[in-house]
């Protein structure tokens, strides 16, 4: 119990936090219904999945900076494949790109394993060239995206007999979490996902154990990859277009794994934490527009949620190390 | 039993022997190499006011990746240098229009002495990670800074004459950057290689806990360290602003990553305890010299970013494969 | 002999940079026996055992196993080909729990659970983090987790360095009887007594070399130990100390003064004196609160109650800075927790000097350099690989922390196993040192695994059970079966027979 | 008489022509008397960021929405949500897709190639031009693109000796036009994308003989057309007071007077320094108080109402 309370305490106290701000939210906007809670979800959507990218490697004790743009090839490639094409074409499209974003992902870790460069300076250098090639593709933002594929994150889930409930369940989630327990439950259960964990936590130790540390490595940053090719394809959904400059999730992706009880560094932590910790931060934009706080001034808001939620993390582990 | 004869070592083995052990040589040759390239591509680029103009947008690219190379000896990153830098380099051109340069510089330095004091505190007594202690000091210093931009809008800016010519000036067609440089410079060096706190800096990257067992404090480290880099960074922050001449509200923010690759290229490791000064300011000279190739070759953007990429990577992974020794 | 080697090495060559490994090793073991490896600190042991279970990899030689070349080019391949290893440092991955790491390795749980309380640890909970078990636990796990796949060859690197007595004991009744079952067990030890009870063979290298095989007889000691040192076979031999030796302590007053100290619950109510000039053997069986004791003096953690003198002077301390000043130097057991392995052998010992705050401006070089250089001479540590202390010997290391002190002229030095992987003529060092120590006026507070040292270095033993002093006794009284006794709780003059297989866990509470 | 809630959405922070668009909003719902509180959501984000703002401003129940689209196709979901709320939609500076909301906006094919062509006049119809863009994959620097294009196919003999992104920021641009003047390669025109006043330094730094310049009208770079010695070059008018137009349209409309078109659109003007007519008109609009990255011009005739202090002020209703 108490381990199970030391292990999981901190996504159970995000939890918290988020049925706070939730309260909060219905507080400020008495409003507040299933409709805007789809229009979060949907927010959530690429932040999730980019961040689910960042959190399988940062486990494997890597760090990609190269999510961003590759959720922006993929996302330009998905657009400009499906531009003019027929709705079927998509069913074709969305596997095409997620088998495309497994092998670049591999790439980035081939490069990693085969140059020994650090993983922070090989994903900053395909950072370049995933950001290039997504111009290559598409040198404006343009495309466009398969009726059928965009209605997936559009509505709810309809549950007959219980409209109440079917309300609060947005298809996005659905998707989101459809997506997101197809790959990593099974992983988690495998040894792969140990090996993941273990060339995280010390890649010496694990090489000895017999881990094969490199095709890990490759096997994480594929599924990295792969992930980030999800984020992608949101992209394209949600917006309807593909655009060659990334969006602000390279630096969301690596605050949401910390502020998720994953360890920069690697072998700790879990999925379910960093995607908790980005309905948090959804949330609290969410707050800050309802409250029409000074735009300025949500930037200092935001950094400081940030270094007080880290630094109160910080805080607890050395009071628990003191006791 | 005889024992084997000590073979003579082969040539090339005793090269990369010898490189290995001044790894500043095999960085040099990159660079050169670099160079070689640019002039055949581009016949004649390579003269003095080409020179000059490198070094220029060298140096506060070297000083920040000096930040970078101190903090990452620690096992840190100072992801703030690129928001202190523009807060400093903004905050003293609008400060000028109301009081003697000399005041508003050293007002335009409290910021970057407080956020390097938060994030020092941070690192050092909170153990927030320093990615995303940095991360996060710099939002809210941004944030800051465009609520500070409202309140200053109508007073105009200015640029002090004396750092329009230590940004841009020439002296027999020498920069004259290179007067705050060549010092900033000797004194990292200097205080890597023979004192006490650059000793720390690395033990305590390398292993803090035997560190702590020699009786350092470490928080006391980090704090002077983090400290140290804003400084730095809001000393690169008013030299930029007097090569550029704009006061905009993300200045240095473009240095930010380069910086971080600079110091990687110059043999620093991220993960603490290994590297050096010297090699981040080749680092510094290879990515500007590199950013000058490219803008000079005609080809799409696209294929311009993904060069770009390709040499860093390239370049990165020659340097490691050259110095180790394995 | 007819029977074929189950593994068979020869002219393994090994190079880092400059720094020459291993020259020519090679390396015959015979199924069913128990094959000593010997030689002296940096001779090349843990260089041999990596290259042979794959780590990595040699730059010339023949490895045969079963008369066949195998191509072993990782811990995974040489799993596969029987070959099981523990490394001289702990492999568990520190962030999975035990279970976990079963799991990885393909470890059988059952029988692994068999092997460790067979070993002597009956309250495991698999579901612990490894990071979370002490140093000696892990060790023994890993040993567990290696025989529980029955392997064909078990190599084992100073297994029993870390462990107490009580555990070290377990792991030889244990490691004798694979033998028995006919597997082959490569045994790396710097104890004689441990090899002479537990192998068949011994193969001795020197300087990376292999320089002969011998078959373990009785008084083969010494020809192991010539072939080991070699030309250093001179200078290391001292005597054991006579009780008549020990120096009378030389001031009243003490310079340590420990009263009532409790930490948390691992230590409770300890007290004794240390005095200038003085050695005192810390003798207590694993896990009784020595740990908390050295760290509580060192100033590394804080403790819950009691107090601590230095001169007659009640001190707190909140920081090993604190304990530095106050002339109190520690020297931990594991040398990875007090060294910079990527930095050098001079930063190292170098390091206490820029520590505080008024030191950390520039470093007068000269100076700084021969008083270094005068403490690496004082310890004779082998400088070949000097610019990155991880390229040295693990014995080596264990020298450079505490040269450190030397340098640094700590009054007191607190050693914790400080003899921890080394072999007997660096061993003979350290004894000489820490006398030497005492001699100028020092004082010193040793804590050992291996009993018999305590009667060659110290002047006084202070026993600890269950987080209590329960017994201080003159170095005279010292032989090893008291201190057996002792360190079981067991009140001095006692007549009941302490096996070697005793259960502590089961074992008297020690009278008060 | 205060009773409306009016929602911005805006994706580029830091730069001063959104700055000025921000504090245009904001002088404008102050001036107007008819707004009680401004909902603001201005950050660096895409598209998707954008959609997430907007639906945020529908979820806190604003009567009208001011955006400055970061993409025009890649919003649309989100505003056919608004409008079918009944929030009145008005977007500003771009064009978007969604058919029930109104635009109005400055022309940027138009700004490029009124730009492009008089430099090319300048340049007497021939010769090698320099074209600095905006950032690589936004559309309004595709737009100008479009304007550069059509311009440059109506003369010939023009040749863009080299083309690059300087991704809108100072430094990129400055280290370029130094990098491209080192190469000897002559040019005799540069075409700017708002990256302006550097590329002028850059010139007289490195004593390169003065070619004229075609750039925005920013206040540093109109300051820099009326000072440096030998500087023919030209501003093309970009109002980043369009943001204060948005809000007036928003109010007209929800007062009930809907302009008979969707689309309005705000021609840019040409403002040079060749003619002494355009001198003239350069020293009228002049502003060497204003932020240098800030667009002189700060109001919009017919459109803002505002006084030059009350944008500086830059605050909003109830602030
Ligand atoms: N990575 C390395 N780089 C350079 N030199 C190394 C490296 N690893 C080992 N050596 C050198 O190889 C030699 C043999 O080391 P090894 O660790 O095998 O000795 P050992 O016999 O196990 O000693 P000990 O008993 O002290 O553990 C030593 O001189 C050591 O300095
Ligand atoms: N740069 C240096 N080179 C060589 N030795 C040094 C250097 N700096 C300090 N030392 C020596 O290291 C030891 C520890 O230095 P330190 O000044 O910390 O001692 P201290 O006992 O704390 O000083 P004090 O007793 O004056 O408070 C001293 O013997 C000092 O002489
Ligand atoms: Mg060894
Ligand atoms: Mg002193």
């Amino acid at each position: 119990m108490t381990r199970l309370v030391r292990r999981q305490g901190w996504v159970a106290g995000l939890l918290v936090l988020f049925v706070v701000l939730f309260v909060v939210t219905k507080l400020i906007q008495p409003g507040y219904g299933s409709g805007d809670f789809g229009s979060l979800v949907r927010a959530v959507l690429p932040y999730a999945f980019a961040v689910a990218a960042q959190t399988i490697v940062v486990i494997a004790g890597g760090i990609d900076l190269s999510v961003g743009a590759m959720m922006a090839l993929t996302s330009v490639t998905a657009a400009s494949m499906m531009d003019g094409a027929s709705e079927e074409y998509a069913l074709f499209v969305v596997p095409f790109v997620l088998a495309m974003g497994l092998v670049l992902g591999a790439v980035n870790g081939m490069l990693i394993v085969v140059t020994r460069v650090p993983d922070i300076v090989v994903t900053l250098a395909t950072l370049f060239v995933l950001q290039g090639a997504a111009l290559l593709v598409l040198s404006a933002p343009g495309g466009a995206v398969a009726e059928w594929l965009r209605a997936t994150i559009v509505g709810t889930v309809p549950i007959p007999g219980l409209p109440e409930i079917s309300a609060w369940i947005p298809k996005a989630l659905v998707l989101l979490v459809v997506c997101l327990c197809i790959i990593w439950i099974p992983l988690k259960r495998s040894k792969l996902g140990l090996s993941i964990y273990a060339i995280g936590s010390s890649e010496l130790a694990a090489f000895r154990s017999g881990v094969p540390v490199a095709r890990t490595k490759i096997i994480a940053y594929a599924l990295s990859g792969l992930f980030a090719a999800m984020g992608g394809l949101a992209l394209t959904m949600s917006t309807g277009i593909g655009a060659p400059i990334p969006g602000p999730y390279l630096l969301a992706s690596v605050a949401a794994v910390v502020l998720g009880g994953v360890a920069l560094g690697g072998g700790k932590g879990g999925l379910l934490g960093p995607i908790v910790a980005v309905f948090v931060l959804r949330l609290v934009r969410t707050d800050l527009t309802l409250l029409a706080i000074d735009p300025n001034v949500t930037a200092i808001i935001e950094g400081a949620i940030m270094v007080a939620v880290v630094m109160f993390g910080a805080f607890i582990t050395m009071r628990s190390r003191q006791s | 039993m005889s024992t084997t004869a000590i073979q003579p070592v082969p040539f090339g083995r005793r090269l990369k022997r010898f490189m290995a052990d001044r790894p500043l040589i095999p960085l040099i040759i990159l660079l050169v190499i670099l160079v070689v390239v640019l002039q055949i591509l581009r016949p004649g680029i390579v003269n003095e006011r080409w020179l000059a103009n490198t070094v220029k947008f060298a140096i506060p690219l070297a000083i920040l990746a000096g930040c970078q190379t101190m903090t990452m000896l620690t096992g840190g990153i100072d992801l703030s240098v690129g928001t202190v830098a523009t807060m400093s380099a903004f905050i003293m051109a609008t400060q000028v229009v109301n009081h003697d340069p000399a005041v508003a510089i050293l007002i335009a330095l409290v910021p970057a002495v407080l956020i390097g004091l938060v994030n020092g505190i941070g690192v050092g007594v909170f153990r927030v990670h320093p990615l995303i202690m940095t991360l996060g000091t710099s939002l809210i210093g941004t944030g800051c800074l465009q609520v500070y931009q409202r309140t200053v809008i109508a007073s105009g800016a200015k640029i002090p004459p004396f750092l329009a010519w230590l940004g841009t000036g020439l002296t027999y067609g020498v920069p004259n950057a290179l007067l705050l440089f060549v010092p900033i410079a000797v004194l990292i060096v200097f205080t890597l290689n023979r004192t006490g706190f650059g000793r720390l800096l690395y033990a305590v990257g390398d292993n803090e806990g035997a560190a702590r067992l020699s009786g350092v404090r470490y928080w006391q480290v980090i704090t002077a360290l983090y400290v140290i880099s804003s400084v730095l960074a809001g000393i690169t922050g008013l030299l930029y602003i007097g090569l550029i001449k704009a006061p905009s509200l993300s200045l240095a923010e473009p240095l930010v990553l380069p910086s971080v690759a600079a110091a990687v290229i110059g043999g620093t490791s991220i993960f603490g305890g290994r590297g050096g000064y010297t090699g981040t300011i080749i680092g510094a000279l290879i990515l500007t010299v590199l950013t000058t190739l490219l803008t000079i070759l005609q080809m799409p953007e696209g294929a311009r970013r993904i060069l770009f990429g390709l040499i860093v990577l390239f370049v990165t992974a020659a340097y490691l494969r050259i110095i180790e020794d394995r | 002999m007819t029977t074929n080697p189950l593994l068979d090495a020869t002219g393994v060559v090994k190079t880092y940079g400059a720094v020459v490994a291993l020259r020519n090793a090679s390396l015959s073991v015979l199924p069913g026996e128990v094959h000593a490896l010997m030689g002296a600190n940096g001779a090349g042991k843990s260089t041999l055992v990596k290259i042979l279970t794959g780590a990595i990899r040699a730059d010339a030689g023949h490895i045969l196993i079963r008369g066949e070349a195998r191509n072993v080019r990782s811990p995974a391949d040489a799993r596969r080909a029987g070959l099981l290893p523990v490394y001289q440092e702990p492999s568990l991955i520190p962030d999975l729990d035990v279970a976990s790491n079963l799991r990885l390795t393909d470890t059988p749980v059952e029988p692994f659970r068999a092997w460790v309380r067979e070993l002597g640890i009956p309250d495991l909970d698999i579901r612990d983090i490894a990071r979370d078990i002490p140093l000696a636990v892990l060790r023994v796990l890993d040993l567990a987790r290696a025989l529980a796949v029955e392997p064909d060859v078990l190599l084992l690197d100073e297994m029993t360095a870390a462990l107490p007595a009580n555990l070290a004991e377990k792991v030889l009744e244990v490691v004798r009887r694979q033998g028995d079952s006919g597997r082959s067990v490569i045994f790396i030890s710097h104890r004689f007594v441990e090899i002479s009870a537990l192998c068949d063979r011994a193969t001795v290298l020197r300087d990376g070399e292999t320089v002969g095989v011998v078959d373990i007889e009785p008084g083969v000691e010494e020809r192991i130990v010539e072939m080991m040192l070699g030309a250093r076979i001179e200078k290391t031999r001292v005597a054991a100390r006579q009780a008549s030796q020990a120096a009378s302590p030389r001031d009243s007053r003490p310079r340590l003064g420990v009263a009532n100290l409790r930490v948390g619950t691992k230590l409770n109510d300890v007290s004794f004196d240390l005095a200038n000039g003085e050695v005192a053997g810390v003798v207590a069986l694993e896990g009784q609160g020595q740990d908390e004791l050295f760290a509580a003096l060192a100033g590394s953690i804080r403790p819950s109650g009691g107090t601590i003198e230095v001169d007659g002077k009640p001190v707190k301390f909140a920081h090993p800075a604190d304990a530095i000043r106050a002339g109190i130097a520690y020297v931990p057991g594991d040398r990875t927790e007090a060294l910079t392995m990527q930095r050098s052998v001079r930063e190292n010992i170098a390091l206490p000097f820029s520590a505080a705050l008024r030191n950390w401006g520039p470093i007068n070089m000269a100076q700084e350099r021969s008083r270094v250089v005068s403490a690496i001479e004082r310890l004779q540590i082998d400088t070949r690989a000097q610019r990155e202390v991880q390229r040295l010997s693990g014995g080596n290391q264990q020298k450079v922390t505490i040269a450190r002190w030397i340098a640094a002229e700590a009054q007191t030095i607190l050693c914790f196993d400080p003899t921890r992987g080394i072999d007997v003529g660096t061993k003979q060092e350290i004894y000489k040192l820490l006398r030497e120590l005492a001699d100028q006026g020092k004082s010193v507070l040793f804590y050992t695994s291996e009993l018999e040292e305590v009667q060659r270095v110290c002047d006084r033993v202070i026993v600890i059970f269950g987080g209590r002093v329960v017994d201080v006794f003159p170095v005279e009284l010292a032989d090893e079966p008291a201190l057996m006794r002792a360190a079981y709780g067991l009140p001095r003059g006692a007549k009941e027979d302490v096996g070697i297989l005793a259960d502590i866990h089961s074992s008297p509470v020690a009278k008060p | 008489e205060a009773k409306y809630t009016i929602g911005v959405s805006n994706t580029v922070q830091g730069n001063g022509w959104r700055e000025e668009m921000i504090c245009a909003i904001k002088a404008q719902a102050l001036a107007s008397g008819e707004i009680t509180k401004l909902n603001i959501a201005h950050r660096n984000t895409d598209a998707a960021g954008q959609l997430e703002d907007i639906r945020n401003l529908i979820s806190a129940k604003v009567n009208a929405i001011v955006v400055n689209p970061a993409d025009p196709a890649g919003i649309k979901s989100a505003l056919e949500e608004a409008t079918k709320a009944g929030i009145v939609v008005v977007a500003v500076d771009q064009a978007v897709t969604e058919p029930l909301a109104y635009i109005i906006s400055n022309n940027q094919e138009q700004y490029a190639y009124l730009g492009a062509k008089w430099l090319f006049q300048q340049m007497g119809g021939k010769g090698d031009v320099v074209y600095m863009r905006g950032a690589a994959g936004a559309s309004a620097d595709s737009d100008r693109d479009k304007g550069f294009k059509k311009a440059l196919a109506e003369f010939p003999d023009v040749k863009v000796v080299h083309e690059v992104f300087t991704g809108w920021q100072q430094d990129q641009g400055k280290q370029q036009i130094l990098d491209f003047i080192a190469t000897g390669s002559p040019f005799n025109g540069i075409w700017t994308s708002g990256i302006d006043n550097v590329i002028v330094d850059a010139l007289v730094e490195s004593q390169t003989p003065l070619v004229p310049v075609v750039g925005a009208d920013n206040a540093g770079f109109v300051g820099q057309l009326n000072s440096v010695e030998g500087l023919v070059g030209a501003a093309v008018t970009n109002p980043g007071s369009i943001g204060g137009a948005g809000v007036t349209l928003a109010l007209q409309i929800l007062n009930g007077k809907k302009p008979a078109e969707q689309t309005v659109l705000v021609e840019p003007q040409l403002w040079e320094n060749a003619t002494e007519e355009g001198k003239a008109k350069l020293k009228s609009v002049a502003d060497p108080s204003l932020s240098p990255e800030w667009p002189v011009s700060i109001s919009i005739p017919e459109w803002t109402t505002y006084t030059k202090d009350q944008i500086i002020a830059c605050k909003g209703p109830g602030e």
